[in-house]
């Protein structure tokens, strides 16, 4: 008998193909979802650490300047992460007997240093310099998101290379510049903390000041973009180089 | 294991090593205190140092690419464990992680002080560079300096007192050493005031004990030739700005000797063509950078340069030369018209191991000429009890073995293995009862001697030296002795039972005050003083008692131009960086000229058919001087005198490390040793026979002998541009506009070829971004290297060793092109014109390397840089094949495995440039981590980058400054002025790839009455 | 039953249907067709060996998979070590690594050439070989594919070659032939395999009605995807091969000639001719035909195909080659002509290189090159030698030699004398490098004879419909031969 | 099938083997002039003038298939303009960002691609194929179809369709079996 297979042979067989022929792109799709989330880019995954920081309490609530601890951040490729010392300026006198700071002061009286770990992290062959991207009034909060809200530190954005040029390919988004910035009475450099000041200080913020402080998702009026543009122009920020790869990577 | 924790690991096990010997380990040298905490700073905070790959990430790339599509897929996926920061407990002050600084220094050889500046991170000397304000250096250094880096990270160090082999501590040693009788010290050369002081210090506290000085690489001919010329001693110094006529006798001037640096660029700097032109002469027995860029060169055999040396004295009537006749080969009379028309203009330079009769002859000569005072002063000598190096040695020799010697302390250098052949100092040195050898690194000497002491590097100690016009520079450590090492300095001070502090000692002999002391740290050499200049004279009928020259085969015995006395055997840089003229890599070799050889019937193949991996099967010959022969593969060297012989010392090291010791000839090299064929009584030359013996051994050249092989077709091959001057002269357009000339596929405007596509506009904007350019001046060219070895340190530049460069996969990012060419109008392999062309990636704007690459790795910056991504690239190769001037670089295995396995090596290496794994491309990149910080401070300054703000490293490096670079767009610029001279033109210009790096040609200025 | 005789031309003897199934569909449905031949081995082995090894198919898997391997090894230890195991080097960033690439590439355009171009062109004896020829394609292609993904420095990410939106927001560089060459082979890969499988299809249903009820049935079965031969399915089928040959056609024009811009668009002396694209293809197919012959010749032979596959198709196939191999020795000469016609001195001195046996230190791989491809097929001239089995045997192989060469001296030969003389050297290939080469030559002859084993490897309906053709035209004779 | 299983046999069609292909062509046209319409043959190979036998022309295939070059044309052309201006406009070796004659190969190669993918799966879809099971194959006369049989079938949906009346037609017409296939299942 030539009839070798039952009916429902038939749409096994139909179903086998679509699904052969799918196959691929589920797995690419799941791949690229896997790539894509906070289980390989550890975005938005808090990290524990040895004295449990919390930014939100330091730079919003007290409104400590980003550069007490961070105290590179303005002149060079690192922000650097604060000494011993530094966090015994302070921790000498109040909470002395925290234990949520036993590790602050062990380091401190046997010297051996902190092992934070480490939160966010330049993939390998990225050259990035804090210095210029501060310098240029980007605001720390746009790479690494509401940290004055953050009670354990997250990586704030994923640093995937595409998200990196989205600023590269056209910064005006994240540029702005202040009435006080206009004016000259600060440089773009100090709009950036002057914002947070304002923020933890309780100060009404405009709606594009907000944004900026809280890095939040650009939602710039147009008005605002134009003056992203301006200020772009008069920066002299030059957008075709900033896309060359040799900007960040040699 | 990520890369973190293996540098964590690194810094741990130092740091217990540290606290077992209670001895500071890796600090910078100004303020860190907590050093271990800084360790892990450095390993795991700086962001730059992560650009290291890891092996972590390759081998899980290599899983993922096997078999985790879903790893793959994403193509950023990284599964890493998670990273540490670890900061200080208590921070330096001014501290910014990541930022290099710079410090004044010297570096010193044969007791010679050469000003540096040495760019450190983070407490860790990673790149060497040339002190403006040394006289010596005047910003430049050249490439064994440079290497003084690997020197000290080099990870076969000495690190702790080894007593007959087996651990032993400085305080044992100091112990036996004051209580051991009739002590002898044995240094190199010494210029330092404060090491001399210790050592006077010394002799006074020890009496009875006695001082030797022995470099291998000495300077008794000059010393000698000063005593027969005028009874005394005497350091020549030469002006040769002033100097119209240069006649070099066998003077390696450019690569060999105190000051090469400031002479090559006061020589070379003349040679304007627009300007003044000196003229150069050579007589030399093999052709030498020098050589290659003089005006007239002319082989001659050794006894020859001292005929034509004592003719040319004679017809300048120096007295008792009556009669001298130089050789037929050497236009004596000639030249002789043409110094005598130069008067106290010109200059007669003998070569540094040239034999004392030349050194005495050149003196009269110059005093002839009337040329000194203009060209040649005299000063007294800069080394300190500057004495017969050889006589040194055997007189040491002969006291040990007597017995009146109990004790030798030798500081440094390797006697054992660099003694004349004459001098049984090993088994001298074995009959010591106490013999302690203070050095960076086991050798020969060590292994005979009871004690071996871990030396410090200049650059972890302090001390001083003088320049060779006897400026005084300080020696100031970037980082603290990584190992449980001492300094010269320091070992006497304890010997002396003093407690003073390496910087005290030195700082004491200077006498400034604290703000003077800490001026001269950052300025690096003191003001020279006017050193008094003896007023001397020669001896009356002083040829008349000069020796004839040699006869036969005569043999020299040359230092090597890289690895030195094999004080350099185990730097990789050093041993892989072509040698001028030769291109001979990884090891040494007998050569000779083209006639020689045939006359031999030995000679040097290439391959088979071209597959038969024959190539480089030189024929071994074997070299007998006296009682001891040696044996060697041959090396044809066109432009050598017939009937001589050169070696270079250096090579067949028992104990010289891994890359230094003579290993497998296939895979490793290593040479053969010549030390032992020396005499004491004439080091430099001999006379030998030379017959074939069995065998071949295959040579690493990074170059062939085909370019020799100049076919009148390829003539056509525009690539090297030179005319004479009095050409230039008439045709100033001849270099840039040579079409008519000298025939062929030349468009008419070479500034501007023709684009398929005109999009000048859109893709090299100048009016928003630089545009950067670099120019070559073939004139100012020596083929010295030092640009070479600059890259190397600069870029992260592995070695590949021998069976890789006889593959042909050196790595170096610039090279320097050797060209044979004919001297006239028939090519003569017996004397043929030698050009040198620096050849790195030439930035096209039109680069064809970028439209073949199939995943932009490759692409083109709006500054018209030819940018090469790493992490990009796949590996095709085909931007290499596609490039017409063949300087990508590709991984073919792991070159840099070493950098990531030797945890010492990590500390190397420059962290603003990434360490390429295998499987990638890499290539010049204009040195564009520098551009990106200067970019970024102007930016925050808010302002253009100046001109001369970046500087590229092998601009920084080269001695004559032929290398200009900058942005292009302003006129004002000097790479602008470079680029519009009429000299300039683009190499292979008619492939229309438009380089950014543009030539200019080469003018020569022969003598008239010399061109046939 | 009576069965139909049917009248033979281009097949010999008198075949009915029934008997063509039989002789084919029996290769894969009784195993003992494969141990009927027995190769002659030397006396000490003969007594070790059982019968079953000696058949030409134990022996020729057994090789393959000997060679497979070998070929496995190499590729572990290059993903492990890197191409420096190769003899590629500064300046040679191509070595084996392309030309057996170019090679592989080359023998896989006769299968899509006898089965598109001559089924365009109605050819009817492509029908013997066609299958068989495609089956070569693919497998061929298989080879030819492992040298760019394997020559990469970083195979594993060998990937990005292909496009695809990923987090870097990067993409493939459209401008480089290797991208076409990316999109080329994997087309040309992608429809060959479609050709193949879309020709199987009425077989698979021959081989599910004549199997047995088991394993075969089903999966023959499965593989026929239910083909029933009902007139609508013919319609739709011809239909959709006319259009796949009509669409192969170009493609397989395409394809070499893409693979020849590697070169042909590169600055090279010796790569930038812009004859390259025509004499690759002519060269391709001169190649394939030579390796289509030296496969056929054993299988034939030792499957009794000879009835099946005459001495006619070989004459044909002969004839091709001459003719291709004409084209191609044309290129080579019109290479050196406009060598010498530039006046470039790079052109010239590249000239003098490949002629001069010594001035050219690879010049003798040249003179190979005009021996195996130029001389060797001349007496393809003589009809006796288009039907002499041994002498066409001999010819292949020397054209699959001189095949080599031509990329040979392509490749690495212009590569290691370019621009500055500075930068010349040598190129010597190393044991990995044969390794691979004769790894990947393992590999195709292991996939030929498992395909021979397992899947039909003479087209039977188109045979079938070749006997049916030529009856019909015996019955017809002279009127309306190519009425089709 | 919403009402279940109907495990009552029904009748499928009736079907004729032929030995040769031109009795097989003589008989279909004959069955339809007789007035059958849901006539099917079966042939192991394909036979000249059959299609019109049956009544029976579907060239859907070659226009589906031109628009699926065309859109493979588009593609192709659309992702080299659009990765090279839009997303990154990539400075190579003074090329134009719109490189057309660059952009022609893997134009090409696409549109082959997406023709030859289009012309297999839609000659396999509009085949109705994959189907490893039909009610044909119950017929013992298909056991040889693929060989050297030829089938001629007339379905039970033909409104004419009468078993016994066809079962002589077709003896008539010197078939050398004739059966009357049932099936139990849908198709």
């Amino acid at each position: 008998m030539p009839q070798t297979f039952k009916p429902a042979a038939n749409t096994i067989a139909t179903v086998s193909l679509f699904a052969g022929a799918a196959v691929p792109f589920i797995a690419f799709l799941t791949g690229s979802t896997m790539t894509n989330s906070p289980y390989n880019t550890k975005q938005f995954v808090p990290i524990d650490q040895p004295a449990p920081f919390s930014h939100k309490h330091h730079a919003y609530e007290l409104g400590i300047d980003c550069r007490f601890c961070h105290a590179t951040v303005e002149e060079g490729a690192v922000a650097g992460v604060p000494a011993t010392e530094v966090c015994m300026t302070c921790h000498s006198q109040i909470w002395t007997n925290s234990p949520n700071l036993e590790a602050v002061r062990k380091s401190c009286e046997t010297g051996t240093s902190l092992q934070w770990n480490k939160v966010n992290h330049v993939p390998d062959f990225v050259y990035f310099n804090h210095s210029i991207h501060v310098n240029r009034g980007i605001s720390c909060n746009n790479c690494h998101g509401a940290v004055n809200k953050m009670e354990l530190t997250w990586k704030g954005q994923s640093f995937k290379m595409s998200w990196c040029l989205q600023c590269h390919e056209d910064p005006s988004k994240y540029l702005f510049e202040t009435e006080a910035v206009k004016s000259g009475t600060i440089s773009p450099r100090e709009q950036v903390f002057d914002l947070y000041r304002k923020l933890s200080s309780g100060k009404k913020l405009t709606e594009v000041e907000y944004q900026l402080a809280e890095g939040l998702p650009q939602v710039v009026p147009s008005d605002d973009v134009h003056a992203g543009v301006a200020a772009m122009k008069e920066r002299g920020i030059n957008v075709t180089q900033l896309k060359d790869c040799y900007v960040c990577h040699h | 294991m990520s890369r973190s924790s293996r540098t964590a690991t690194f810094a741990t096990t130092k740091t217990m090593s540290r606290k077992k010997q209670g001895n500071a380990y890796y600090r910078g040298w100004e303020q860190f205190e907590n050093p271990e905490a800084f360790d892990r700073v450095r390993a795991d905070e700086f962001p730059a140092r992560e650009t290291l790959p890891g092996i972590d990430r390759r081998s899980l790339l290599k899983l993922a690419g096997g078999a985790a599509a879903l790893a793959t897929l994403g193509s950023g996926c990284r599964f890493q464990p998670q990273r540490k920061i670890v900061p200080f407990v208590h921070a330096p002050d001014s501290y910014v992680p990541g930022k290099d600084k710079y410090f004044a220094s010297a570096a010193t050889l044969d007791g010679y002080a050469t000003g540096i500046l040495v760019r450190s991170y983070e407490g860790r000397p990673v790149k060497i560079e040339g002190n403006p304000h040394h006289p010596s250096s005047l910003g430049a250094c050249n490439h064994r300096t440079m290497a003084e880096t690997a020197v000290m990270y080099d990870p076969e160090r000495l690190q702790a007192p080894s007593l007959q082999g087996s651990f032993g501590t400085w305080g044992q040693f100091f112990t036996e050493a004051l209580a051991g009788g009739k002590l002898a010290l044995l240094t190199g050369n010494v210029s330092s005031p404060a090491l001399h002081g210790q050592i006077q210090a010394f002799l006074q506290r020890f009496p009875g004990s006695r001082w030797f000085q022995y470099d291998a690489a000495n300077r008794d001919s000059a010393r000698e030739g000063a005593v027969l010329a005028f009874g005394r001693t005497v350091e020549t110094i030469y002006d040769f700005e002033r100097a119209d006529v240069v006649l070099g006798l066998d003077a390696d001037l450019f690569i060999e000797g105190p000051g090469t640096v400031a002479y090559g660029r006061a020589i070379v700097g003349r040679r304007d063509p627009e300007g003044e032109m000196n003229r150069l002469y050579a007589v030399e027995s093999a052709p030498t950078t020098f050589g290659a860029t003089a005006d007239h060169r002319y082989p001659a055999k050794p006894s020859e340069v001292l005929s034509t040396a004592k003719a040319i004295a004679a017809a300048l009537g120096v007295p008792g030369s009556v009669g001298a006749k130089g050789p037929d080969s050497v236009p004596v009379m000639e030249i002789v018209a043409d110094l005598k028309a130069a008067g106290s203009r010109a200059v007669v330079v003998p070569g540094e191991f040239a034999s004392a009769a030349v050194h005495a002859c050149c003196h009269a000569i110059n005093h002839a000429l009337g040329a000194v005072g203009t060209t040649v002063r005299y000063t007294e000598p800069v080394l300190a009890d500057w004495q017969n190096n050889s006589n040194q040695l055997r007189q040491l020799a002969s006291m040990l073995e007597a017995g009146e010697v109990q004790s030798v302390l030798i500081f440094g250098g390797n006697p054992v293995y660099a003694a004349p052949g004459d001098v049984k100092f090993a088994e001298a040195l074995a009959k010591a009862p106490f013999s302690a050898h203070l050095t960076l690194a086991d050798n020969e000497t060590s292994a005979v001697c009871r004690w071996a002491l871990p030396a410090s590097h200049f650059l972890e100690a302090w001390g001083d030296g003088k320049g060779h016009d006897g400026s005084l520079a300080v020696v100031q450590p970037l980082i603290e002795p990584m190992y449980d090492s001492k300094s010269e300095i320091e070992v006497l001070e304890t010997l002396l039972e003093g407690s003073r502090s390496g910087e005290r000692i030195v700082a004491q002999g200077w006498g400034l005050s604290p703000k003077g002391w800490k001026e001269m740290l950052a300025r690096g050499v003191s003001a020279p003083k006017g050193a008094p200049s003896p007023n001397v004279s020669p001896i009356p009928n002083l040829l008349a008692g000069l020796p004839d020259g040699g006869s036969g085969t005569e043999v020299r015995f040359l230092p090597d131009p890289n690895v030195h006395d094999g004080r350099y055997s185990n730097v990789a840089w050093l041993q892989e960086l072509p040698k001028p003229v030769t291109n001979l890599t990884w090891d040494n070799s007998i050569q000779v000229s083209p006639a020689t050889a045939k006359k031999l019937g030995a000679g040097q193949q290439t391959k088979i058919m071209g597959v038969i991996p024959f190539y480089g099967a030189h024929d071994i010959v074997r070299l007998t001087v006296g009682e001891s022969s040696v044996e060697g593969p041959i090396f044809v060297n066109p432009g050598m005198a017939d009937d001589t012989v050169v070696v270079h010392m250096g090579y067949g090291r028992t104990r010289g490390g891994a890359f230094g010791t003579v290993g497998n000839p296939e895979t490793h090299g290593g040479g053969f040793d010549v030390m032992k064929l020396r005499g004491t009584d004439s080091p430099w030359l001999a006379s030998g026979t030379l017959i074939k013996a069995k065998g071949s051994y295959p040579l690493a050249n990074t170059q062939f002998h085909n370019t020799l092989d100049v076919h009148p077709e390829d003539s056509g091959r525009d690539i090297i541009r030179e005319v004479t001057l009095a050409a230039y002269r008439e045709h100033p357009d001849a270099l840039a506009h040579p079409s008519g000339e000298e025939g062929g596929a030349h468009h008419e405007d070479p500034h501007l070829p023709k684009l398929l596509y005109n999009n000048e506009k859109e893709f090299f904007d100048p009016t928003t971004n630089y545009q950067w350019a670099m120019t070559v001046d073939l004139n100012l060219c020596t083929g010295c290297n030092a640009c070479v070895t600059a890259c190397q340190a600069e870029n992260n530049i592995p070695t590949v060793q021998k069976e890789q460069v006889m593959n042909g996969r050196e790595m170096h990012w610039i090279r320097v092109d050797r060209y044979y060419r004919a001297n006239g109008e028939e090519f003569d392999e017996a004397n043929p014109r030698i050009t040198f062309q620096p050849v790195a990636c030439q930035q096209c704007d039109a680069a064809p390397c970028e439209p073949v690459c199939p995943v932009a790795a490759t692409v083109h910056s709006h500054e018209g840089l030819n940018q090469m991504v790493y992490n990009r690239c796949v590996g095709t190769r085909y931007c290499s094949n596609n490039c017409p001037y063949k300087v990508r670089r590709f991984n073919f295995l792991h070159f840099t495995k070493r950098f990531e396995d030797v945890s010492v090596l990590h500390l190397m290496q420059n962290p603003d440039v990434s360490v390429r794994g295998r499987g990638v491309m890499e290539k010049c990149t204009y040195c564009v981590h520098r551009i990106n910080h200067a970019r970024i401070e102007a930016k925050k300054e808010e302002r253009e980058i100046r001109d001369g703000e970046v500087v590229t490293a092998c601009q920084q490096a080269c001695p004559t400054g032929a290398i200009v670079f900058g942005d292009m767009r302003r006129e004002s610029n000097a790479v602008a002025k470079t680029r519009a001279s009429r000299r300039n033109y683009m190499l292979l210009e008619e492939t229309n790839s438009r380089p950014r790096t543009t030539y200019l040609g080469k003018v020569r200025n022969p003598n008239p009455a010399l061109e046939a | 039953m009576a069965e139909t005789p049917l009248n033979e031309k281009l097949v010999e003897g008198t075949w009915t249907e029934r008997q063509v199934d039989e002789r084919i569909a029996d290769i894969i449905l009784d195993p003992s067709r494969h141990t009927e031949a027995q190769i002659k081995v030397p006396k000490f082995l003969d007594k070790l060996l059982p019968a079953q090894a000696k058949s030409p198919w134990t022996m020729m898997v057994g090789i393959g998979f000997l060679l497979v391997n070998v070929l496995l090894v190499a590729i572990t230890y290059l993903v492990l070590t890197g191409i420096g195991i190769w003899g590629n080097n500064q300046p040679t960033g191509w070595g084996f690594d392309i030309i057996n690439f170019v090679w592989w590439i080359g023998i896989g355009h006769a299968g899509t050439l006898i089965s598109a171009i001559l089924l365009l062109l109605r050819q009817r004896w492509r029908n013997s070989i066609n299958r068989f020829a495609e089956a070569m394609t693919i497998f061929a292609v298989m080879c030819a594919g492992m040298y760019p993904l394997l020559h990469t420095g970083r195979p594993w990410v060998a990937y990005w070659l292909m496009p695809y939106p990923n987090i870097m927001g990067l993409w493939p560089q459209f401008r480089s032939p290797l991208i076409w060459d990316v999109f080329a082979v994997s087309t040309y890969f992608t429809v060959s395999l479609l050709f193949w499988y879309v020709g199987m299809v009425p077989d698979f249903a021959t081989l599910r009605d004549r199997a047995k009820p088991g394993f075969a049935r089903i999966a023959f079965g499965l593989l026929s995807m239910g083909w029933r031969g009902s007139a609508k399915h013919w319609h739709r089928y011809e239909h959709a091969s006319i259009i796949l040959a009509g669409i192969s056609t170009p493609l397989v024009l395409s394809v070499h000639s893409i693979v020849s811009f590697d070169f042909a668009m590169s600055i090279v002396p010796g790569w930038n001719a812009t004859i390259f694209p025509p004499y690759f293809v002519a060269g391709a197919v001169f190649a394939g035909f030579a390796m289509v012959i030296l496969l056929a010749i054993p299988v034939r032979k030792w499957y009794r195909l000879e009835e099946l596959i005459t001495m006619k198709h070989f004459d044909w196939m002969a004839k091709v080659m001459l003719a291709t191999g004409l084209v191609v020795a044309y290129g080579y000469c019109m290479e050196l002509f406009y060598m010498w016609y530039s006046g470039s001195p790079f052109e010239t001195s590249l000239l003098r290189n490949r002629v001069g046996l010594a001035s050219g230190p690879y010049s003798w791989s040249f003179w190979c090159l005009i021996l195996f491809n130029i001389v060797a097929p001349f007496p393809l001239w003589f009809p006796k030698v288009r039907k002499n089995l041994t002498a066409l045997f001999v010819i292949s192989i020397a054209i699959s030699i001189g095949m080599w060469f031509e990329r040979f001296v392509i490749i690495p030969m212009s590569l290691t004398r370019d621009y500055l003389p500075s930068a010349f050297g040598y190129y010597t290939p190393t044991f990995w490098d044969f390794a691979m080469f004769f790894g990947t030559i393992g590999f195709f002859v292991f996939m030929m004879f498992l395909f021979v084993r397992f899947l039909p490897s003479i087209n039977m309906f188109e045979i079938k419909e070749l006997l049916h053709q030529e009856k019909h035209d015996s019955d017809h004779q002279p009127a309306t031969a190519e009425a089709h | 099938m919403s009402h279940g299983r109907d495990t009552a046999p029904k009748p499928f069609g009736v079907v004729a083997e032929f030995l040769d292909a031109e009795s097989l062509l003589e008989a279909t046209r004959k069955t339809r002039e007789a007035g059958y319409r849901a006539i099917d043959a079966f042939s192991p190979v394909p036979v000249h003038g059959l299609t019109d036998a049956i009544g029976f022309d579907d060239s859907r295939l070659s226009w589906q298939v031109f628009g699926a070059g065309l859109t493979g044309a588009l593609a192709g052309l659309g992702l080299q303009v659009w990765t090279s201006t839009a997303v990154y406009r990539h400075l190579v070796g003074g090329k134009p960002f719109i490189s057309l004659p660059m952009f022609f190969p893997v134009l090409y190669e696409c549109t082959i691609l997406f023709s030859a993918g289009a012309a297999t799966v839609l000659m396999f879809k509009l085949n109705g194929l994959p189907k490893p099971h039909h009610p044909v194959f119950n017929a013992k006369a298909m056991d040889r179809a693929s060989s050297d049989r030829y089938i001629l079938c007339v379905e039970a949906e033909d409104p004419n369709y009468d078993e016994e009346a066809l079962t002589s037609f077709f003896h008539g017409m010197g078939a050398e079996s004739v059966e009357s296939v049932r099936t139990s299942e849908g198709y």
